[in-house]
Formats: C-alpha cells, structure tokens, sequence
C-alpha cells in the first residue's frame, strides 16, 4: 500500500528538448520541475507514463529513455489525437505533467545470458529503443542481439540515427527495412515485410528471447515465423497498447479478461496472452 | 391482431423477403415488452402486440448489429412510422430495402396517445387491424407544453435546473432517438471539445440544448427520449416547442409527408423576422 | 474600438457583450464604425465568423457560459449574402432556436439579433449602444453563471 | 431485547442532522413514478415505505457523478496545480437498500488496489449507511440470486427494519451506525420479521466457471443485440466504477476532472488510431457481464454485482446482467 495523495495529480516537468523523428512523430525529453523527486525517480525498461498537457489531456506513452539514463526521460508520439497534437507544439521549456512510472516492465534480469531478439514495426521502436540501450549499457550481460525494425517508408523510421549507432556494438545485427515501394533510391537496407525479413534474416532462435511490438497485424503474422524458428510462447514478450486513462488499475478502460493492463501489464509473454481474451 | 401479425411476419420470413423482423418481444406482463429479432419463421410465436408496446423500433434499422442481420422487416405504430419518414427524407434509410409492418394502435396508455392522430399508420408495406386517424387541433397537439409555459421566465429556469441537476449523462435519450443516427456525436469530438463531457449543470444544459436543436423540425414526438430517462425527465417538453414552432412558421410537421422539405434544410424568403433588428 | 464618451461611474454594472458577426457585412459595418470614428460602447466583444450561416447555436450556449450577459448575432441583409443564403438558413434556425431557449428559462431578451450591412457602420454604433444599454438595465445574467458553478461533492 | 424507534422519531433525527450541516442523502419521491436517492432538504421528503428500491444508487455518496482532481493555472511558462480540497461534509444516507449499501465494500477493494484512492476513501469515512430492510420486491430484484438477502448488512452501519405499526427495529453493526442512534433508540421484545427476498433465479456466484468457456460463443449477439449502447445500466448501477479523465477549460485555466463512464459507449476503448477492441455491441456487452462475474471475483474474491436489479430496470430495453446470464445459461453455457 502507498501512502494517500492525490493519485491523479502529476509531477511538473520541464522540456529539456524535441526532436521531430518523422512528418508525425516525435519524441520529447523531459526532467522533474521538482530537483528531488527527480531524484528518488525510479523506473524499470517498458513501464510507461501518462503524460499530459494541461487544458487538453493526458495520454499514455512508454518511458523510451534507457532506466540507466539519470537526470531525465525521453516519450515518444505520433501526432494522432487531441492531447498528441497539443504536444506537437512543445518547446524547449515547455512545462508538462507526468504521472508513474506505471505498469510492469520487460524482465531484464530474466533475460540475461540470452540473446534478444527485437522486432519492431513503424511507431513502435520507442518501446523497444529503451530495452535496446539497457542491453547495449549491460553488455556483458547478454549474447547476441538483432533488431529488426521496420516502417512503411524510410522516412517513416523512428530514431533512424540510433539504428546506425547500434549496429556499430559488437555482436550486434540491425535489419531494416521498408515495405515495398517505401524505399529511397539510395535505401540499403531490406525490402518487405518485418515477419518475411525476419524470416530471410535467419536469426538463431536458440537460448534467445524475442520483444514484438508493434501494430497488430504485423505481430500476427510476426508471431507464426518466430514459433518456426523455434521460439517458445514464454520466451516471446509483447507490450499492449489499450487505451487508458488512470493508469492505475481503478478506471476499468485497459481491462481485458483477468488483467488489467496498467497494472499487470503492458508487458504479457504470448504464453500469457494466449490466455486471455481476443480483447485488446 | 397478435396471428395476423405472426403470419405475416412469417411469410415473410418464409419467403425469403426479409431475412430479419424488428419485432416485441414479452417476457413476463411485468416486465415491458422489449425488441426481439425474429430470423426463423418458427420463432414468430415470440412475437407479442399489446399496449406496453411503446418503444420505437426504428432506431434499430440504423444499428450496424442489426443491419448485419441481413434484410429487415419493422413493426410499427403510426407514431413510430413518422420517424421512418423522416430517415427516408435525410437519406438514412433505403426504403424499398425494408419492409414495414404498420399496426394499428389505439393508444398505449401514454398523455401523448390522448392527442394522437396516428392510430393508423400510413406509409406501411402491410397494415395489421384498423384504427381511425382524428384531426387533433394544434392547441391539443401541444397542450402540454402551453401549460408549461405557462410559467414566467425565471420558473421555467428553476424547473429545468431541478430536472437537469439529475441527468447522469447516460446518453439514453440519444442511443434510443431514432433521428440520433451521427456516427460520432458532438460531445465525443474533442478536437476542439465544444461541451463539458461532464454530468455537472453547466454540461448538462449544454448537452440538453445541444440534443434538442440538433431535432429541431426533424422530432416525431415519439417520445423515445423521455421514456427511456432513468432520470424521468421530461425532455418531450424541449423537442415540443420547436415542433410547435416549426409548425406554427413553416406548415411543417415532421414526419408526415415524405415529399416535404426539411425544415432546416430549406428556407423561404418570407420567413418572419420580427425579431431581427 | 473607441471608449464611450460618457464613462459609466466605476463599480456600475458593465454588461459583457459577445457579437458573433459575418465576415462580409457585419465585420466591415463594424470597421466602418471605427474608420468613421462612430463611438460605440466597448462592451462588446466581436468574434468574426465567415457567415451567419456558420453561427452554429452552440457559440450562443458558450458566450454565456464563460460569462456574457448578452449575445448579439449579426450577417448580411437577407439577398445580401456572400454564400447566397447562409443568413436565409441562419434565419430558420433562430426562428426555432429562440423557442428552445424560451422553454428552457433562458432569458431571449439577452439574445439579440441583426442585419447590419458593410454600409451600415452607423446602424452598427446603435445597435450596439442600444444592446448595451438594453443589458445594463436587465443586469447581469446571473442564471446562466448559477448554472456554470460546480457545485461541492 | 431489540432497539426500535419511531419514524416520527427518525425524521426528527433528520431535522438534527441536517441542522448540524450534515448532508443526507435518502430516497426521495421525485415524481410519480420515479424514487432517486437525493440529498434531503427536510425530513418530510424522506421515503420510509412504498417503495422498491431507487432507480439510482448510494455510490453517488463516495462516488461522484463528476469530481475535479485538480486545478491548473497556466502564466505564461508558468503552471500552477491546485489540488482539488478533500471533502469534509459529513453524510448520511438513510433508509439506504442493502443492495446499495453491499456495494461499498466491494468498491473499496479497486479503489484501495495498491493505489490509493484519497478523496473517495475520505468520503468513505465521512459517510454513515442506514439501510432500510426491504419488504417488497419488483421483477428485477435478484439479490437473492448473487447470495445476498433483504437484510443484508454488509456496508451498512446500521439496518432498520419495519415494525409495520409506524416504528421501525434498529440493528446497529458498526460502531458509527451504534454513536448515530445513541440514546434515540428503546429497547423493546418486539423483532421485526425478515422477509425470504425475492425468489432466487440462479446461483451467479457459481457463474464465473461457465464463463470460462463462454467468452468466445458466437450467441452473444443474439443474448445482447437489443442493447443501445447507453450507459443507463452502468450509472444506475451501485457497482460500476469506470470513469473519464478530461481536462475542462481552457489553455490558461481549467481542471482535470473525473466524470463517470461506462463501457457500453463505443469510444470507451477507442484508440486514437481508430482501432477498438470492443467495436460492437455485443462485446461491450460481454466485457460487462465478465468483468462484474468473472474478472472482479477472480481479482477481488466478490462479485461486482449486488442483484439490485438497476441495469434493467433503467434499461430502455429491460436487458442488463440477469436477463443475458439467463439467456446463456438457457442455452446451455
């Protein structure tokens, strides 16, 4: 149990910077207003916050800044609804409200001695980029990893620099790639879809966990090449995107079967989401 | 009129005319008569007629659950029909794709029955009984509202305050109106949000004024919205005085003559403009 | 806009008024008003809208929530209308708006409207002299505020 | 020996507390057909006898329809939070149903799960339960069937009963319920009698296990697609909790405020990218029938249902929880 405050009230926090990833994606970093509870802040990699801007709302993103980043963290949008076009328009000083971290997070600890497996499509690299620099700072602590990551166009591709810097860590693949017809002339990347790249990509399944985000018909069809591969249903992790509001586990909106999930999720293995209802 | 109506609502089922009838449905006499949806011909029995059955079926030939049903066939009340016409006019409904089965109806046990003048429905494909349609003067028509206004200014004020202070914003009085067909309605737009969501007084007059002016000259005066308030406020008493009015200024009344124009769709150059300065 | 010349003395009642004008005929009556240095009353509040027509009846419902005490809608002349007949639909609507608001114990006296061409500055100093001192003699709109007061839960 | 007091006597108790500045909320005769628990403004409104149950429910008392969180004030760069004040009104709801009353220790569990919830477990505290034992039912009435009775007493502080001659029997069970009616009370050898309820039409707590199975039947349709999709059911509800977060005002002052919701309204779940995982009716429809019999059980140990009846009661088309659990349950789920 926690102590009784305001539980819907956020923290101030001041923006630090902006950076516009692609013509409707952004991603934001930010510090608490307040120096000390900035500095009792802690987070896990895949929790998440609600972020809002005061007279228009408050919306949910993942915490996509690595959990060993101190001093600030960093959100991620596209532009979509009322609260993200308002936040279109955050500048340097900007003040935002935070309220969490909330919900669980990907299992690092579990995870080492593993190669990871991350596969992303379009705006779901912000979820995936924070376990990618966790594991890229704890080096030592995992075997091999390959990011595959794509996007309906090059320009559409979120934290393109990043997927450069990454490919340089050792023992490090990065796969990128567009759909067809999304390519630039000078694209070097793939060509097709993330579940058939993922497939000609030939990454080795075994002692390795796969993190899947992005949008549902990309996992679905995700999901059956990874189980070819060799993948087991507890080794494969996702995080769920229903909409909420309190982020608390008291409003009822992220409801699906027995979980709740701002609070038992957002992150289910697929052996846990089998279990439960076809309703996110 | 119960085995007329079950047979004709099975042939058609039989027949493959329809392939659904929006009919009632009874439980027990304690309960009202709901809507039921009839697809086998065996299962007309469920089918009941008497005076509990006061709900508008129409609204359910605009709901993407029932119109997957496949073709449908609607029991209505003369009331109930004008509605009908009025989807017709704003293009909501392709008529020659519904059959509509009229009932006659000599008054379900409502103030609005006692001024009826549409026992016998009109406009419908199979007429079920007979009922005889008597001009009500346009005084009797609204009495109910003349009455209330009756009332000075400030009263008024002070009864819709009381009244509206209740309303929880279920939104039962919009799901039930079979005129409330917009996909997203206005107070779900957010962008910009133009009305307080909130159940408070301030959105709750909002909400109300909203609700009605978007009838205006389109209500039937069915009274689905009054009816189904778990709040049991009297929103007829809105939607009267502007169907009082549009009649009183343009000749119209909604719902009666498929040929008309719309109310607000139209306009004349001779309207009155006393009050413009 | 121009001060009134003779200033009301302070802490009098000093109506807020919000008029909702057309772009083509009230807005330019009301320019025409300054450029010819027509004094009118600085209670009003103009917001500019391409047409009567676009004048949804919500904006009505909005000024007084926030805090006016009197609402004037003003366009084109009926004929005059830059859209052919925006006003013409925007007539109708009122016709039967008014009676909404009638019933509901909103006081109609407070909701004012006109037709006020670009020619008409003059007409528009009086309309608007005339709305406001129509306003100040009811006082404040103290019935709308009651209702846009959260109540304590 | 039992305690009784007449209702003379009770509604003197009203003219007291309400003098007090207490708030009290009872069921009130708003018009012919239509009981709603209100606050009172005097003890001549309060409804003692004749009635079912009110058409609303007491979680209004902890629960607000509408609340702020908070105030903000932007200047500038500048922003300010005003917490919303804690309340501090003192309320008694009197001559409450035990099927309202049964609710608010099922409410507390969600709004006490790991986050707490301050102003609703402030209200909570500020709030004394009389409930009033109930003697007639109507067809919607089913507490006996989720394994309640007409004199429950769970979430009341103190139950009446009716004596049938003008005096009613208090049982206190708390000790807020004892202090309310200390020294109003005589003792008396009269008890009053308990009615059986009304007749039970299944065994919901037992519901759960069959819907284990029954989440992907094709029949939900055809058990809900009467339904309108209002939130009629939900808000008169004593149980349901959903709620909206908004933000109301404008961009330099305004309020973050809480407002009821319900899952029945198809942008409940909507994404902002036009997905939703509820899209028709009928799942909106099942999500409440599980998350009130399957989900809270599972997570919380007690049903999210007190057989009140509400749902179809206020339902335009008499749907709601008990007339879909007996369509499933006819056709064998």
């Amino acid at each position: 149990m926690r102590p009784m405050t305001n539980i819907y009230q956020p923290d101030l926090m001041e923006v630090l910077d902006v950076q516009q990833q692609t013509a409707d994606v952004k991603s934001v970093r930010v510090r608490f207003r307040d120096e000390a509870r900035g500095d009792d802040f802690h987070f896990r990699v895949g929790q998440f916050g609600m972020f809002s801007l005061f007279g228009y709302g408050e919306s949910t993103f993942n915490i996509c800044s690595s959990s060993n980043w101190k001093d600030f963290v960093e959100f991620c949008f596209r532009r979509t609804g009322r609260v993200t076009e308002a936040l279109w328009s955050l500048e340097k000083n900007d003040t935002i409200g935070f309220r969490g971290p909330y919900g669980n997070s990907y299992p690092m600890d579990k995870w080492v001695g593993k190669n990871l497996i991350f596969l992303g499509g379009g705006i779901a690299m912000p979820p995936l980029r924070c376990a990618i620099w966790y594991a890229l700072e704890n080096r030592d602590q995992f075997g091999d990893i390959t990011i595959v990551y794509g996007a309906r166009r090059v320009q559409d591709l979120v934290f393109r620099q990043e997927l450069d810097r990454w490919a340089e860590y050792d023992r490090v693949r990065v796969v990128c790639c567009v759909d067809p017809g999304g390519e630039t002339p000078d694209w070097t990347g793939e060509v097709g879809f993330v579940p058939a790249v993922t497939e000609r990509a030939q990454i080795p399944a075994e002692n390795a966990v796969a993190l899947v985000i992005g949008p549902p018909v990309m996992i679905k069809f995700t999901l059956p090449v990874l189980a070819k591969m060799g993948l087991a249903d507890r080794d494969i992790y996702t995080s769920l995107e229903n909409r909420m509001k309190c982020g608390v586990g008291k409003c009822g909106r992220c409801n699906c079967g027995p979980v709740y999930v701002c609070k038992e999720g957002p992150v289910f293995t697929l052996e846990q989401l089998k279990s439960l209802p076809n309703d996110y | 009129m119960l085995q007329p109506l079950r047979e004709t609502c099975r042939r058609l089922l039989q027949d493959g005319t329809v392939q659904v009838v929006i009919g009632y449905g009874q439980a027990v006499r304690a309960v009202e008569p709901y809507p039921v949806f009839i697809t086998a011909p065996d299962d007309v029995g469920q089918l009941v007629w008497n005076e509990q059955c006061r709900t508008n079926l129409v609204k359910y030939l605009l709901r993407k659950e029932i119109r997957a049903l496949g073709k449908p066939a609607i029991v209505v009340k003369g009331c109930d029909e004008r509605a009908l016409v009025v989807l017709q006019q704003e293009l909501q409904i392709d008529r020659s794709q519904i059959v509509v089965i009229g009932v006659a109806c000599d008054g379900m046990d409502e103030p609005r029955c006692e001024v009826c003048d549409a026992h016998q429905p009109r406009f419908a494909d199979h007429i079920i009984g007979h009922a005889t349609n008597e001009m009500q003067p346009a005084e009797r028509r609204y009495a109910h509202l003349g009455e209330f206004l009756e009332r000075p200014l400030p009263d008024r004020m002070a009864y819709w305050k009381a009244e509206l202070e209740r309303c929880v914003k279920c939104y039962a009085c919009r799901q039930a109106c079979p005129l409330c067909y917009c996909e997203r309605c206005i107070v779900e737009k957010n962008r910009p949000a133009c009305l307080d969501t909130s159940a408070t007084l301030k959105g709750n007059f909002a909400w109300h004024i909203v609700r009605a002016f978007h009838l205006a000259g389109r209500c039937v005066g069915c009274d689905q919205c009054s009816r189904v308030c778990p709040e049991g406020i009297d929103l007829r008493l809105l939607n009267l005085s502007m169907a009082r009015e549009a009649e009183a200024s343009f000749g119209h009344r909604s719902g009666t003559d498929p040929q008309a124009e719309l109310v607000l769709g139209s306009f004349s150059q001779q309207d009155q403009e006393q009050f413009i300065r | 806009m121009t001060t009134p010349a003779s200033n009301p003395p302070a802490g009098e009642f000093e109506p807020k008024i919000v008029a909702y004008v057309c772009n083509w005929c009230t807005y330019l009556g009301a320019d025409l008003a300054g450029t010819n240095r027509l004094e009118y009353p600085a209670n009003v509040r103009i917001i500019r809208l391409p047409c009567t027509g676009r004048i949804d009846f919500n904006l009505i419902v909005k000024a007084f929530e926030i805090g006016a005490d009197a609402v004037l809608v003003s366009g084109c002349h009926p004929g005059d209308c830059h859209y052919t007949s925006g006003n013409y639909h925007a007539r109708r609507r009122w016709i039967l708006f008014r009676e909404l608001l009638a019933t509901l114990g909103i006081e109609t006296g407070r909701v004012h409207f006109a037709w006020i061409s670009a020619a008409e500055g003059k007409k528009f100093q009086q309309v608007i002299s005339e709305i406001t001192s129509q306003t100040r003699d009811l006082g404040p709109y103290r019935a709308y505020r009651e209702i846009c007061e959260i109540c304590e839960v | 020996m039992s305690q009784i007091i007449s209702k003379p006597a009770i509604r003197r108790l009203v003219e007291l507390w309400l003098r007090q500045g207490k708030r009290v909320i009872a069921p009130v005769q708003v018009r012919p057909n239509l009981v709603s628990y209100q606050p009172v403004r005097g003890p001549d409104q309060v409804l003692l006898e004749g009635f079912v149950r009110p058409l609303n429910s007491i979680k209004q008392v902890v629960f607000p329809r509408h609340e702020q969180l908070f105030q903000y004030r932007v200047r500038g760069k500048q922003i300010d939070l005003l917490p919303a004040p804690l309340p501090d009104i003192e309320r008694i709801v009197l001559a409450a149903r035990p099927c309202d009353a049964a609710a608010l220790p099922i409410l507390d569990h969600v709004f006490n799960w790991e986050f707490r919830d301050a102003a609703y477990n402030r209200r909570r505290e500020l709030t004394t339960v009389v409930t009033l034992a109930c003697t007639e039912y109507d067809a919607h009435c089913f507490c006996t069937s989720v394994g309640s009775r007409p004199d429950d007493t769970r979430g009341s502080d103190a139950l009446l009963l009716d004596l049938g001659d003008g005096t009613l029997e208090v049982r206190h069970t708390t000790d807020k319920g004892q202090s309310l009616f200390a020294g109003q009370t005589q003792a008396s050898t009269r008890t009053a009698p308990i009615s059986p309820g009304p007749e039970r039409r299944a065994d919901l707590r037992r519901v759960s296990q069959s819907l284990e199975q029954a989440f992907e039947r094709s029949e939900w349709a055809a058990w809900t697609n009467r339904c309108l999709g209002c939130g009629a059911c939900a808000f008169g509800c004593p149980t349901c909790h959903c709620f909206d977060m908004v933000d109301e005002g404008g961009p330099t002052c305004g309020a973050r405020v809480r407002n009821w919701d319900a899952c029945q309204f198809g942008q409940f779940t909507l994404h902002a990218s036009g997905h939703n995982p509820r899209g028709v009716q009928s799942q909106r429809q099942r999500q409440r029938i599980y998350h009130k019999f399957h989900v809270y059980p599972k997570k919380f140990g007690e049903l999210l249902c007190t057989g009140c009846g509400n749902c179809t009661r206020n339902c335009p088309v008499s749907l709601g929880v008990l007339p879909v659990l007996e369509a499933m349950q006819a056709e064998g789920a």
